[in-house]
């Protein structure tokens, strides 16, 4: 069957990554042997009376009953004991899930429209990887600049929505090397099912030495810098930069010095002045076939060393 | 007790089809009436919990809020829409005595009483516009002087409420003009007034909010 | 014709003289309310809810003598009572939510 | 009885053929005639709706841009969820079914308020006109939900929509407030609430989810109008509001809504299998009350959408176990539909097939509910395709079988002619096949972890996708055929008797098609709906 040759990444459940996916694997085993089992006697008991008892002749006898308050009571009773249950094994499980444990590495995420950014609390800051320690509490502590998203590590069986404003919780303990999918789970516009990020669990050793590598980028040459601060701020997820081809804004192949159509306006050439008010003020030219409003600002979220990398790192694009 | 038989067979009212009798449809529209003074209920009732919970959540830009309304303004529509809410029951008690003249002249000052309301109105909503007092981003937190960057809200609390309760008063009024108008031409008497009933109980709805919205507004900071 | 018993409670005259005196009761509750308006620091936190019970027994004597809820049917009443308690319900349960969040903060 | 046949009618006078021309429809006040028009708006809408949920499936069939850009799946997918829900499942079978039948079911001649029955039809027009209409300006792309602050940031026509929502939901409270009064009031005599049909309960009791619920969901709307035109910060968290309040109020008109769109399905279904099993249901009281129960639990559980939305632990756990107590009134409705055919004489006809299929369909729906509900699970779950599969197998599976089930059932009496038989099971096969090919395997898409309202996916989803989206194409197939059925009935069908199928409920006594005023005769009642001895 087809089923099989998806077993990597994301199978039929998709692997657990710790301890809690495996309880919640349980739990779901559980049910889906109850709800197999009482769609069993359900449908199979339908299909059985309506084989033994269909209509024979058109003038079939049939019985006179109105109810059995015994019976009647035996299916309201029992059926609320397993509901009960499943709902006290669930408070266990979503107790351990939602108590943060304390002493945990903390890393901050930041939703936007459509990328994830991390920050660690050395001031290493990452776009759409997150980076993360084998058997150790991880703490994430989340909030959105835009608009609501929803932070989904499947293999982890966890999933917090990210509110503007102010800040969600998640936890985890990874107990498996390797790279899970991270997925935004709360519908939000036009790249929502690109807003994508890949958790990399690895050993701590090897934790420290990305940690330490990540935090050299200052020494980068300028455009180095740039095209660093290219993914962190996840630009690539609306402007192509290998070809001309059109994500959600332009590509930024070959921009540089090239003739610009803007909306309403004369054209302009490309120059480092244009890209500056471009990056700091997205919405004041509007490149022709581009709708207005989409590129949120990036004043204050970059300095002036920053801006120039950038710039830099656009020049290079050929 | 029930209807005064005497004047039952005087003016015979025409129920429709499917009821069996007019006391029949008196009492199924009554009964719309309530079902339907629920949802208004319920709608007004959305913006007082949302009023309730981000006034727990801000209460110091309430009071701000509050202390910037003038409550003798609120007090006086109070004392207005109350006896609005008198001439409208007692509209309904002349019709039940077959005075439909004294019952005209209590529909017509309870118009008058909802005019004087919205005027008042008028007058306060001009003042607040003149002092930059607007809901939520319009509100001029400058030239206010407010303290709370989000005065906004409170005045977007206030308009909503105020504004929806204006919308009610001025149906209201034509709802009564319209009960006026069929009093004056003779359309009720005492086994049939049921248009003025459910008006009636509409209007008290629309007195209720606002015995609500006072306080909650105009006093509590 | 056909006049079931559900049919005897249509139309009750409420006399004259309760009218006056539940208009008069409405005013002065009004001016009650004012009244304590004026003594707010006094009251301290009691204020709000002191406001609030004034309203609720003026919005009992509307909806009992004006709107005639009193000589009314029992479904009726029930209708009518039904959405305040929803009303309370969708203050309960979002309260619930609001009161009881963990806050969570940065540690940048 | 003293009232006994006011109004004469020759036989072949009925409420189709009494007055003729176009405005004489628009202007009725006659329920049955007001229910076709219903049919007739309803069925534009399906269609509609079902164009879209088509062209969204064919995007979905392999990864990457296959038919559209992702902005235009999105509006897709927004237009699908917005017209399925407020303009074919809400009044599905309230507007269309109940409008016709719940009069004739307890012997009256109109229901209570005819006017604003025709209201009603009128608002729900002008929302659906208005709703249209903002696919000729900027096309909404929120999702049916109009979650904030996105619905506040996105610059489309979401005001529009949010007022034509509105107004759908004034007709859907006139609409309910109607049906409460028409059974409090206008019940035959001897027709004691104990008499009345199963169906008529069903609809009773999402009359009050209607009146009690909707309103909410009006002032939520306007206030997110409101927000937009001037920014007052209730909703949106920049001005110091609360995102997830909006979600509360949302969903405590739009859980209940659920309810709405399956309880009358729940209503239909009973009517068919007493018919079809010949025998008296099994339980009256207990599936009467658990219809009120499940009204009246569905107002306290709407958090239960909510689990992952920033809510608080405690209300999350307070919300899982309320909605476990939900899931008791619906099993209940279960055991006793098939204890119903115990012993009975059970007829294979279309609509029973429907009705087998509704339970078969919504037995899966059920028990993942319940799986839903379990807070871990639901952790892993929520925003996934086993929700989108879930809330497909009790709409589509649940509403839209019995809406099926329930409009042959009734054919004969509505129209006065039969259908084809044949088509109508082969309508009822694809259907059924498709439907399951379509949404079973989102069951296995959503648990390995496919978030909803993607417009492209990871690789690993392709061949469950691909699979999903041939179904969606047989049970295409299965509603034209069954549109056939009903065109065909109505140009050439027989002439149908009073009571092709030995129904025991009131509108099996009357003629087929009914006469304007339902009966000849005022009925008397005497017994319950079900006296099959």
């Amino acid at each position: 069957m087809m089923w099989f040759n998806l077993a990597q990444a994301q199978s039929f459940m998709p692997t657990e990554g710790t301890k809690i996916a495996t309880q919640v694997d349980n739990l779901y085993a559980f049910l889906l042997l109850a709800s197999f089992v009482s769609c069993v006697i359900l449908i199979g008991g339908m299909v059985y009376f309506v084989w033994k008892y269909r209509r024979k002749t058109d003038h079939d006898k049939t019985a006179y009953i109105t109810h059995n308050t015994f019976l009647e009571f035996l299916w309201s009773f029992i059926p609320l004991v397993i509901f009960l249950a499943v709902f006290g094994w669930g408070w266990y499980i979503y107790h351990d899930m939602r108590t943060m444990p304390k002493d945990a590495l903390e890393v901050h995420v930041f939703g936007k429209q459509w990328a994830w950014e991390f920050e660690y609390k050395s001031g290493v800051k990452t776009g759409n990887l997150v980076v993360v320690p084998v058997n150790k509490d991880v703490k994430l502590i989340m909030t959105s600049k835009d608009v609501l998203h929803s932070f989904y590590i499947p293999s982890f069986r966890i999933k917090q929505d990210v509110v503007p404003g102010r800040y969600t919780a998640l936890w985890f303990n990874a107990d498996k090397l390797g790279e899970f999918h991270v997925f935004c789970a709360e519908y939000c516009g036009t790249q929502h099912s690109g807003m994508l990020a890949t958790l990399k669990v690895v050993p701590q050793a090897e934790y420290d030495a990305w940690l330490e590598e990540e935090s050299q980028v200052g020494t980068l040459p300028l455009a180095k810098r740039g095209e660093k601060i290219f993914s962190v701020k996840a630009c690539a997820s609306c402007h192509s930069v290998a070809d001309a081809s059109t994500k959600v804004g332009p590509s930024l192949w070959k921009k540089f010095a090239a003739t610009e159509h803007i909306e309403g306006e004369p054209d302009v050439n490309v120059d480092e002045n244009y890209l500056r008010e471009s990056i700091l003020t997205p919405n004041a030219k509007i490149t022709k076939g581009f709708p207005k409003g989409v590129m949120p600002t990036f004043q204050g979220q970059l300095n002036e060393t920053e801006l120039n990398a950038l710039i830099e790192y656009i020049k290079t694009l050929k | 007790m029930s209807t005064d038989s005497h004047s039952a067979h005087g003016h015979e009212h025409h129920y429709a089809h499917h009821f069996r009798s007019a006391e029949h449809e008196y009492l199924t529209s009554k009964e719309g009436i309530w079902l339907f003074m629920v949802t208004e209920i319920l709608m007004f009732g959305g913006l007082f919990v949302g009023y309730s919970i981000f006034h727990n959540i801000y209460p110091e830009m309430f009071a701000e809020g509050a202390k910037s309304l003038d409550w003798k303004m609120g007090f006086i529509n109070t004392l207005v829409l109350i006896f609005s809410s008198l001439t409208m029951a007692l509209g309904i008690f002349f019709l039940q005595k077959n005075q439909p003249k004294k019952a005209a002249m209590s529909l017509a000052i309870t118009i008058l009483c909802g005019a004087i309301f919205m005027v008042i109105k008028y007058l306060e909503y001009t003042h607040k516009f003149h002092l930059g007092l607007f809901p939520g981003r319009y509100l001029d937190v400058a030239k206010v002087g407010a303290e709370h960057a989000n005065l906004g809200m409170y005045f977007g609390f206030y308009y909503c409420m105020t504004g929806l309760h204006g919308i009610h008063v001025l149906l209201g009024m034509c709802l009564i003009s319209w009960c006026l108008f069929r009093t004056i031409r003779g359309d009720f008497n005492p086994n049939y007034y049921t248009a003025v009933e459910g008006v009636g109980i509409f209007w008290h709805i629309v007195d209720l909010i606002w015995i609500f919205l006072f306080p909650l507004l105009y006093l509590v900071g | 014709m056909v006049h079931s018993h559900e049919d005897s409670q249509g139309h009750h005259i409420t006399p004259f003289v309760v009218y006056l005196k539940v208009a008069g009761a409405l005013f002065l509750l009004t001016f009650l309310t004012v009244i304590a308006h004026h003594f707010n620091q006094q009251l301290g936190v009691l204020a709000a809810p002191v406001a609030f019970m004034i309203a609720t027994i003026k919005a009992i004597l509307v909806i009992l003598w004006f709107m005639h809820l009193k000589y009314d049917s029992v479904t009726n009443r029930v209708i009518f009572g039904a959405g305040f308690f929803f009303l309370a319900l969708l203050l309960a349960f979002s309260g619930l939510d609001i009161w009881t969040r963990v806050v969570e903060y940065s540690t940048l | 009885m003293a009232t006994a046949a006011a109004h004469g009618h020759s036989s072949d006078k009925n409420y189709l053929n009494e007055t003729s021309g176009i405005w004489s429809w628009l202007t009725t006040l006659d329920h049955k005639r007001i229910g076709i028009m219903y049919f007739i708006s309803v069925m534009f809408f399906f269609l509609l709706g079902g164009i879209m949920a088509l062209l969204l499936r064919l995007e979905l069939m392999s990864p990457g841009p296959t038919i559209m850009t992702a902005d235009t799946y999105n509006q897709v997918m927004t237009y699908h969820g917005a017209i399925m829900v407020f303009m074919v499942i809400i009044p599905g079978i309230p507007a269309i079914l109940g409008n016709f039948f719940l009069p004739i079911h307890i012997g009256a001649k109109d229901v209570a308020f005819p006017k604003l029955n025709l209201l009603s039809w009128y608002l729900l027009m002008t929302g659906a006109l208005l709703a249209f209409s903002t696919l000729f300006t900027h096309k909404i792309d929120t999702g049916w939900t109009f979650y904030t602050p996105y619905s506040i940031k996105t610059g489309t026509s979401v005001v529009t929509m949010v007022i034509a929502a509105f107004i759908m939901g004034m007709s859907s409270i006139l609409t309910g407030l109607n049906f409460i009064a028409t059974v409090h009031k206008l019940r035959a005599p001897g027709m004691t609430m104990y008499r009345i049909p199963l169906f008529v309960w069903a609809l009773y009791s999402t009359a009050i989810l209607q009146v009690l619920a909707t309103p909410v969901l009006g002032i939520t709307l306007l206030l997110l109008s409101v927000e937009r035109a001037f920014g007052v910060g209730i909703f949106d968290p920049a001005l110091g509001g609360d995102p997830v309040l909006f979600q509360h109020f949302f969903w405590f008109y739009s859980h209940p809504a659920v309810y709405i769109m399956i309880l009358p399905a729940m209503g239909v279904v009973s009517e068919l299998i007493a018919t079809f099993s010949r025998k008296t249901i099994f339980g009256y009281t207990a599936i009467a009350y658990s219809s009120l129960g499940i009204a009246g639990v569905s107002f306290f559980v709407w958090g239960h959408h909510m689990f992952v939305s920033g809510q608080s632990a405690t209300a999350g756990i307070v919300f899982s176990f309320i909605t476990m107590l939900v899931g008791v009134p619906t099993a209940i409705k279960m055991f006793n539909w098939i204890a119903t055919m115990y012993k009975g004489s059970v007829q294979m006809q279309s609509p029973m097939l429907y009705a087998l299929g509704f339970l078969f369909l919504f037995a899966i729906g059920g028990v993942t509910g319940i799986m839903l509900a379990v807070l871990p699970i639901d952790v892993h779950f929520h925003d996934t395709y086993f929700v989108v599969a879930h809330f497909h197998y009790v709409m589509v599976g649940g509403t839209l079988m019995a809406i099926m089930g329930g409009f042959f059932y009734w054919f004969p009496k509505m129209f006065g002619k039969m259908y084809n038989e044949a088509t109508a099971r082969l309508s009822f096969v694809f259907i059924f096949i498709g439907f399951n090919v379509t949404f079973f395997p989102q069951f296995v898409l959503g648990a390995m972890g496919m978030p909803r309202r993607y417009f492209d996916y990871i690789p690993a989803y392709h061949s469950l996708n691909t699979i999903s989206t041939v179904g969606s194409w047989l049970i295409a197939t299965g509603f034209l055929i069954g549109l056939y059925t009903i065109i065909n009935g109505l140009m050439k069908g027989e002439k149908a008797p009073a009571n092709p199928w030995g129904g025991k409920t009131l509108e099996w006594t009357t003629t087929s098609p009914p006469p304007h005023f339902n009966f000849d005769v005022e009925p008397v009642i005497t017994a319950g709906p079900y006296e099959y001895r």
